[in-house]
């Protein structure tokens, strides 16, 4: 094997965004000027990496062997000086290539300056916002933010909603009203302000959350305590409202 | 000014989308628990003293940094004005339906969705989103609806024949934006046609 | 220590969910531009001088703050596992493209990048860097994309005319404009060819 061959199978075409991208690594590799190389000899080293490539068994993508086509042809071309005398007259195919590939080079740099930004940016982290504290039901967006992706996946949440929805059994029995209202009698006896978690303690199985939950509204609406929550998901915490409940309990 | 355990704590406050418990502080600084109390207690003092908008506050077992309650009458706001705020998922279904079948009755909606879509659709009457296109001419005469131009502005079209095809909608997602492509550039002579 | 034009402003800085321009701080605030412009300076003059962990960031055509990028080793691991993976090289070209060449058609961006950018235009949609922004009027209607102000909040600019090396990308795209085109074209004729 020469020299040339252990290098080209050192590169793996997976490493590249495309022939573009592979030619411009060769054209660096052989540390050629982009504007003056010689295509023959590109042409070259391009061809022999393809077909090392494809002795390998590797999976090489049609634009790969679309470009070993073109610049085939224009080796082809080179060689024949009658074809070249034609060709002055129209464009040169490989004026245009360098072009093309100074450009591609240039949204290269470009996307590994955005690479740079990112990394950085990714370490940037804003507040959550505090919606939560003064809205709840509104996000904020401006017109347009909203694109056609939103409405489309709208859409695809429909066709999910039509899967039944999981069915829950609470096995435990329910507390009763009585229950309840006694260990929250109990809580409440000093009249501070407690949790709901206190209420529940350590018996945090569905049925005894979901029996509290439900008398807690229940005294709330009655009129017997008062109930807050700082933001969604807190903690609810319960003060009793003291002549409504020694009237009652 | 603050030394680096406490900028760590404070980046920590403010960028944390639920409270911090101090174990948890703990944890990700690697400061035990009295140095994690006092840096909290340094970042009060600074703030207070820098007069800065934000406090710390201690929620649920937890901290964070929120703008100061003194402020609520400027922050509150920021999450006015119905113009500005997106759509929920209940409008933007409820949306979609309209767009692709109108003129559409409630009714006809609610087919669809299957479920009550009362409150989505005055949101999107409110924000001229929908408009009232006539009447069907059936028992009971119920109002049509349709999309109005602002329809297009807010989602950056330029007609209603830049929504994709309704009966490709449903794999539209599943597929590649090739496919998704081709077949949006198929719409325009069949769409009118499928109104009824 | 900061005044009440300046905490008011910083309340609103922390507290909002995207970018805030300058007209809307006004309009919140009821001060003038200029008044506005330099309460911010004041802001940034006092967080850095308490050495507070926060900055405020010039993004997406308004100002947030954020959390100083130096503690983003501390910060991130509050959100482990819900970060989201680094856009691929792939996905980071035809966002380029798409960003200084747009509104760009997926064929202009496959002309640029001379490999199909499917899967990469998808990921990007998915991740809300780019959207639809119209159709061009020419045979088959293909769609164009446009980046959104998740893309400028992603890479930290202010607006499009920071993107990196604006004037010679610029300078090179007229250059390349008929390039461009006539591969576009070619490209859309084959993927026609493949359809049929």
């Amino acid at each position: 094997m020469s020299a040339d061959n252990q290098r080209a199978c050192r590169i793996d075409i997976e490493d590249f965004e495309g022939p573009l991208d592979l030619l411009l690594f060769l054209i660096r590799r052989d540390e050629l000027d982009v504007t003056t190389i010689h295509v023959a000899e590109v042409a070259d080293q391009y061809l022999k990496y393809i077909r090392e490539a494809e002795d390998l068994n590797l999976d090489v993508a049609g634009e790969y062997l679309v470009m070993a086509a073109t610049l085939t042809r224009m080796k082809s071309r080179l060689l024949l000086p009658v074809e070249r005398a034609l060709m002055d007259e129209t464009e040169d195919p490989m004026e245009t290539l360098m072009r093309h590939l100074v450009l591609y080079k240039a949204f290269k740099e470009v996307a590994s300056e955005l690479r740079e930004s990112e990394s950085i940016w990714r370490d940037v982290f804003a507040p959550p916002g505090e919606r939560e504290r003064y809205k709840e039901e509104i996000v904020e967006s401006d017109p347009g933010q909203t694109s056609l992706f939103d409405l489309l996946l709208a859409l695809e949440n429909m066709t999910e909603k039509n899967t039944p929805p999981p069915r829950h059994m609470i096995q435990k029995p329910l507390l009763s009203f009585t229950e309840c209202v006694k260990v929250l009698d109990k809580l409440l006896s000093t009249k501070t302000t407690r949790d709901f978690g206190d209420a529940v303690g350590e018996n945090t199985d569905e049925a005894t959350v979901v029996s509290f939950f439900v008398v807690v509204l229940e005294l709330v609406k009655r009129g017997w305590l008062t109930a807050e929550q700082s933001y969604p998901f807190a903690d609810i915490s319960m003060k009793r409202k003291e002549e409504r409940w020694e009237m009652n309990a | 000014m603050l030394d680096q355990l406490a900028r760590q704590i404070e980046a920590l406050l403010v960028a944390t989308e639920s409270p911090v418990t101090l174990n948890r502080i703990c944890e990700l600084t690697g400061c035990g628990t009295e140095s994690a109390e006092q840096a909290i207690l340094r970042i009060e003092a600074e703030l207070s003293s820098g007069g800065h908008a934000i406090v710390i506050a201690r929620l649920a077992g937890g901290y964070r940094i929120v703008t100061d309650p003194d402020l609520g009458f400027i922050v509150g706001q920021l999450f006015e004005g119905k113009r500005h705020s997106r759509l929920s998922r209940a409008s933007l279904e409820t949306l979609a339906v309209i767009a692709y079948r109108q003129p559409a009755t409630r009714a006809q909606v609610e087919a669809v969705r299957g479920v009550n879509s009362d409150s989505a659709m005055r949101t999107l009457l409110e924000r001229d989103m929908i408009k009232i296109a006539g009447r069907q001419e059936t028992p009971g005469r119920p109002l049509l609806y349709g999309t109005t131009s602002r329809f297009l502005e807010y989602f950056g079209l330029s007609n209603l024949e830049h929504l994709p095809r309704m009966d490709e909608m449903e794999n539209l997602l599943k597929l590649s934006a090739e496919d998704i492509e081709r077949m949006a550039s198929e719409l325009s002579e069949e769409e009118s046609d499928q109104i009824i």
